[in-house]
């Protein structure tokens, strides 16, 4: 689907949609509640992380579940050297940290596939927890550290540029030529290799930049938790959110996840705000009948759309 | 708010009208705030899904839940500012035991909701977190289920709050040193889980063990989610110690105490918890569950205070409700709060706190005060506890005994339970 | 003068052999035909030469340079391309996207978008498949499905490309159109190695031929002298025999 | 020296066999079915928590009450699956979209399960002894209830691998995990198969939660940890092996137990190692075929 010939004016349509809104949210602390600028920046985390888990195991299927290591590596680097460098360089480091983690994992996962994969990144989650916790007592004698806090605002804005480079980077990469050799290595990995793709490059490439923006991600929010552990850190949700907000957003368009992310996370913040006794129920029920009537997600569904007021893309010869 | 405190869990399902009463509840929860003060808004932040349910249902819930219906039976708290009683609200919102949405919850609660007062998250970890936010708000915090060595030399720093738990070196385990070495155990063995916790109640006890010639001759760590204690049992029982000390939380407590009657592990003196100091503790191990110490800071036995406390918890409940350490200090802290508020005759945060922070208060501990934002020492009435003869007795420290030490403790019965 | 040379080569499976001392050579602008039965090692042995699998013994060299111990991306960056016996297109890109990709990758240097774009519509059309250019590749037939994987392989620029039994599962018609396609690749100056089992087509497209049997080159020849050899008809009609 | 040694190995074996039961029934979920059935420990939780409510309110022997959770269980686990992932197994395009809509589904399932046994049971820890004495074992001494638990594990492995070599409905199900179409071509309705598989795995969920429920405290928020578990186990073992689950279950089960005789702080670490480690060995884990 994703590869009919682009029209520029969709181009021109969503570029002025995107600036709208990133100006929308840019001028947003000026006159929304404090709190909304508080959930807007949570809601922000989870569609990075949802974004730029979309990024890698999108287009080549490789499902990850290593988001919690590499949030959990930005938000040690926050708590780490949080008092001691400022703030940007802090997130830089947080990213460059998850990065680096992300190369050194992906040259060590390559063999591996489906869910194989996906079950040695959640191993490497807990492997780093536990090691992280028996270093903490054994070596340095205590768990848990206090993190630095940050203001809302600086922390809302902190996000926002978060969120602007990872929706650019999704969609730089879609459209470059790397996106079109991380698709050719989901969609038949052996052929790429052979029409001359340096699978290992690109995959890991992608691993990598995926995690940057997890892991700059963890450096800013952990000044929004005050305190944290390697429990607390490496909090293997955090593995499983953004997989499950992707998919119930759709992955085949960059939009999926972000709806995704987004309709997901403020669902649970009315749920658990609105129905704290009951929210593990009424979110369980949504997402049983999301995923009976939307089986390709949110994206399926507004396609769906697109199709009824349109008509058929494809007449197939 | 009637509707919204009948509908706990439980009662739900007798009520059968899932979707309606559950839109009910979640609509009565929305707060007003006017000026003319109609109630007294409070919110929490509690972990009712996730792994930290666990805890926070069995300790701290239960007291609220008693305490507040109590008071609003009698018109509420009377401020003089408003000229009259004003009821308590509750807003309880889910964190999902997750310390992010925690900390979001409790910002959501002060700036969107717009509390009165805030109440305490559940466990050592979230009292850390949420301690710095209520006091860069200026809410006074006056915390439940946790509490560690490390905050006392925080709390100097966080004016606003106040730890009503006790804990190792407040004063649990000089009390237990000094009963165990006057019994004349001589050798101990420590298992602690590795967190905060753990960490804390081993290092104080590696200072005062050995103050009481009690020698510490194995210590292992153990991390949160470990099945299988059977090795280090066994290796606790090769060690021969007079005493066996399980620092962690039911998750372990649970399995240790299994594990060492399995394995005929049964040392002069077996120390657990928290956990031992839960009535599950005794439905699960009933008679085996003889002669286990663990903490505590009551018995009914104590004052008529104390047993018309127990009698409100626990009468007519399964035994399961019951938690012989906590409830009274959390009790006590409400109390505390109640009475500040009725001596400030205002709503006015800062007042509240130095009232709370200098004076001293009628609770069901009898005289209490905070002494440099920690529920004073003196105020405990028991540190250590046993059961004996299926009651969960004050063994320590001595004054406030309801009864003396079994030392050593009883065999395991065998053939099963 | 040989553009592909091989010396000794050997691969195993676990205890099966699947080549002994392979060695035989490519011409430079020649039509190279491999035939053998089923399980002789044919696709093993283009496995070797596009770096699928490494070869336990013996070296493989393109234009003089040693390839063996590359990686596959880097084979093809050398000139050597190949298909694949069960085909193996992006399934759900764009038929032209599919070509694309080899001009992008396939090649030493960089090549922009547009001239990209440009000469994989060029190749299109040079195999047949214009028409098609902007249907998900899963939508065609196999022997268009084939064609596409001819069109990737050109691509990446090749001076060497191995097809593995291109004509497989082709109707005649089908098969005619791909015996002009292979002459049509050669006239473009590239060499061409195929494996192949429609003995009509070996037999007219093919300059020479070489045969594997049970891992071993068993005979090397023209199609005249291939169809006249005792050994190749005794290992055919044996393999008739059997089926 | 000996005795130690026997002792580390038996205990692990004991708490493998524990891992060895939950990660078959995971295996034929997921291995047979396709479901990576993030909800199956909340069938050891509901396994559990009946058993020990019969245990202390009706007085019922844990074991007995193997008989009523097993068959509850499977009822259950079958009508989830003809009612909800057969259906998404229609609505799904792919089999790669199935396995992550059928995954999402399962999530909330997890949720569902969960928030119903919080509302019936509360979030309190729950437990009761049983069986817990000792058993001398040349000198090597270990709890009765574990013992039993393994004994247990080890009847259940064997009749359910009888039950796969020797029925039809066993064949086809082996037929199903290799190939689905092929069990279809054995004129087998594939729907009952994936159904009956789905059912089974939860039944064998049930009866772990049974054994769990005899040695370890039950509370409703258990489930996840012993998922993941058998998820690492599934994989360890090798996808689609059910033989391979049970070694991988008494593996993990024995290196725990290693690890822990020498460094308690480092038992779940090295799961993790060990599980990283083979899989860059062997990445299609134990008895899997590449």
């Amino acid at each position: 689907m994703k590869h009919k010939p682009r029209l520029p004016q969709g181009l021109l349509t969503t570029g002025s949609i995107t600036l709208t809104v990133l100006v929308l949210f840019a001028t947003l602390p000026g006159y929304a509640s404090i709190y909304t600028v508080i959930l807007l920046a949570a809601i922000f985390m989870y569609i990075v992380l949802t974004l730029s888990w979309s990024i890698f195991s999108g287009p080549t299927g490789y499902i990850s579940l290593a988001s919690a290591a590499f949030l959990g590596t930005g938000i040690y680097t926050s708590a780490i050297f949080g008092k001691m460098l400022p703030l940007p360089v802090v997130v830089g480091i947080g990213g460059l940290a998850s990065f680096c983690l992300a190369l050194l994992a992906g040259a060590l996962t390559l063999r591996l596939k489906g869910i194989y994969f996906s079950m040695f990144t959640f191993g490497l989650v807990e492997l780093i927890k536990h090691l992280m916790l028996w270093f903490e007592i054994n070596l340095t004698g205590t768990r848990g550290r206090f993190v630095i806090v940050v203001d809302h605002i600086t922390v809302y804005y902190v996000m926002l540029v978060l969120l602007a480079l990872t929706i650019l980077t999704a969609y730089a990469i879609r459209r470059s030529k790397f996106g079109l050799a991380l698709q050719s290595i989901g969609e038949q990995e052996e052929a790429a290799a052979h029409t001359g793709v340096n699978v290992t490059l690109v995959k890991v490439s992608a691993f990598a930049i995926s995690a940057f923006f997890v892991g700059a991600t963890g450096a800013i929010m952990a000044t929004r938790w005050t305190y944290i552990d390697p429990y607390i850190a490496f909090n293997y949700l955090f593995s499983f959110m953004p997989v499950l907000m992707a998919i119930f957003g759709g992955m085949g368009q960059l939009y999926g996840p972000i709806m995704g992310a987004t309709v997901f996370a403020y669902l649970e913040e009315i749920l658990i705000t609105r129905f704290p006794y009951f929210y593990m129920l009424f979110f369980g029920i949504i997402l049983i009948v999301s995923v009976l009537y939307l089986p390709n997600g949110l994206a399926g569904l507004i396609q769906g759309w697109q199709k009824r007021v349109w008509g058929a893309r494809y007449v197939h010869p | 708010m009637e509707d919204k405190k009948r509908l706990t869990r439980r009662d739900f399902l007798k009520v059968a009208a899932v979707g309606t009463a559950g839109l009910a509840g979640a609509c009565s929860q929305i707060p007003v705030t006017g000026k003319d003060k109609e109630k007294i808004v409070v919110g929490m932040s509690r972990p009712l899904s996730g792994p930290l349910a666990v805890i926070g249902d069995s300790a701290f819930r239960p007291i609220y839940e008693t305490w507040v219906p109590e008071v609003n039976a009698e018109g509420g708290i009377y401020v003089e500012e408003y000229g009259r009683k004003l009821p308590i609200e509750l807003i309880v919102y889910d964190d999902k035991s997750d310390v992010g949405t925690m900390t979001r919850l409790t910002e959501k609660l002060i700036v969107e909701d717009k509390v009165d007062f805030l109440w305490p998250a559940s466990g050592t970890s979230f009292v850390f977190a949420q301690a710095p936010i209520a006091n860069k708000y200026g809410y006074v915090l006056i915390t439940a289920e946790g509490g560690a060595t490390s905050i006392k030399d925080m709390l100097p720093s966080l004016p606003f709050v106040f730890v009503t738990l006790s804990f190792s070196d407040w004063y649990q385990l000089p009390v237990l040193a000094e009963l165990l070495g006057e019994k004349g155990a001589k050798t101990a063995y420590i298992v602690y889980i590795a967190d905060l916790h753990g960490i804390e109640y081993s290092g104080v006890a590696g200072i005062e063990f050995p103050k009481q010639g009690i020698d510490i001759i194995g210590v292992k760590s153990v991390p949160p989610d470990i099945k299988d204690l059977s090795q280090i049992i066994k290796e606790a029982k090769a060690s021969n110690a007079d005493v066996f000390c399980c620092f962690a939380y039911p998750d372990q407590v649970m399995p240790a105490t299994g594990t060492s009657m399995e394995l005929g592990f049964n040392p002069k003196a077996w120390v657990g918890g928290p956990c031992v100091n839960f009535g599950f503790y005794h439905t699960t191990f009933g008679p085996a569950a003889e002669g286990v110490l663990g903490f505590t800071s009551f018995s009914p036995k104590q004052s008529a205070a104390a047993k018309t406390l127990a009698d409100k918890l626990y009468t007519g409940k399964p035994e399961e409700a019951q938690d012989w350490w906590g409830h009274p200090l959390y009790w006590a802290g409400l109390e505390i709060w109640k009475q500040a508020i009725e001596k400030a005759g205002t709503l006015d945060q800062a007042k509240i706190r130095d009232i709370i922070a200098t004076e001293k208060f009628q609770t069901v501990l009898g005289e209490t005060w905070f002494d440099n934002g920690l529920l004073a020492k003196e105020c405990h009435t028991g540190e250590i506890g046993q059961w004996q003869n299926g009651v969960y007795e004050v063994v320590g420290p001595k004054n406030m005994a309801t009864a003396d030490t079994v030392y050593p403790k009883p065999e395991w019965p065998t053939g099963g339970g | 003068m040989s553009i592909l040379e091989a010396e000794g080569i050997t691969k195993h499976f676990g205890g099966l052999t699947a080549l002994s001392g392979i060695g035989f050579h490519v011409d430079q602008g020649e039509i190279l035909g491999l035939i053998g039965p089923n399980g002789a090692g044919k696709t093993t042995l283009f496995g070797l030469i596009s770096a699928a699998l490494p070869p336990d013994r013996g070296v493989i060299r393109f234009k003089g340079e040693v390839i063996t111990g590359l990686k596959p991306h880097q084979v093809c960056r050398r000139g050597v391309a190949r298909t694949f016996q069960s085909v193996k297109v992006f399934p759900n890109m764009s038929v032209l996207a599919n070509v694309m990709v080899g001009s992008f990758f396939g090649r030493p240097n960089t090549v922009s978008a547009a001239a990209a774009e440009g000469e994989s519509v060029e190749l299109l059309e040079f195999v047949g498949l214009s028409a098609f250019a902007a249907i998900p590749a899963r939508d065609l037939t196999l022997a268009n499905q084939k064609m596409l994987e001819v069109a990737r392989a050109l691509a990446t620029a090749p001076e060497l490309l191995l097809l593995d039994e291109l004509m497989a599962g082709l109707n005649p018609t089908e098969i005619g159109l791909a015996m002009d396609l292979v002459t049509r690749i050669r006239d473009r100056g590239i060499t061409v190695f195929m494996i192949e089992h429609v003995m009509k087509a070996i037999m007219c497209v093919c300059e020479r031929i070489m045969v594997l049997h049970h891992g071993e080159k068993i005979a090397e020849g023209t199609p005249k002298e291939i169809a006249a050899s005792k050994t190749v008809v005794e290992v055919y009609l044996g393999e008739s025999a059997y089926a | 020296m000996l005795v130690t040694f026997l002792d580390i190995v038996i205990a692990g074996l004991l708490l493998g066999g524990l891992y060895a039961l939950i990660a078959m029934g995971l295996s034929l979920q997921y291995g047979v079915a396709r479901v990576l059935n993030i909800s199956h420990g909340e069938f050891i939780m509901l396994g559990a928590l009946t058993t020990w409510a019969f245990y202390t309110a009706f007085d019922i022997n844990p074991l007995a009450a193997l008989a009523i959770c097993g068959p509850l269980a499977f009822i259950l686990g079958f009508i989830i699956h003809r009612t909800l992932y057969k259906r998404l197994l229609n609505s799904s395009g792919s089999l790669a979209l199935f396995e992550g809509n059928s995954m999402l589904a399962s999530f909330g399932l997890m949720f569902i399960v969960q928030n119903l046994a919080l509302m019936f049971w509360g979030p309190e820890i729950r437990g009761y002894s049983y069986l817990a004495f000792p058993v001398d074992l040349a000198g090597a001494v270990f709890g009765a209830n574990r013992l039993v638990t393994l004994g247990f594990a080890i009847l259940i492995g064997l009749t359910f691998y009888f039950f796969l070599t020797r029925t039809r409905i066993g064949k086809a199900i082996r037929a199903a995990a290799q190939d689905p179409a092929a069990a279809g071509i054995m004129g087998v309705d594939i729907n009952n198969v994936l159904a009956i598989c789905f059912g089974l795995g939860a039944a064998m969920a049930a009866i772990a939660g049974m054994l769990i429920s005899m040695s370890y405290p039950v509370h409703t928020g258990m489930g996840l940890e012993y998922t993941i578990i058998a998820i690492i186990v599934v994989v360890l073992g090798g996808l689609g092996s059910i033989p391979g689950s049970f070694i991988g279950g008494l593996l993990l089960g024995l290196i725990g137990s290693i690890v822990t005789y020498f460094e308690p702080g480092l038992a779940l670490a090295a799961y993790y190692v060990i599980f990283i480690l083979l899989l860059l060995v062997k990445p299609t884990g134990l008895m899997g075929k590449s």
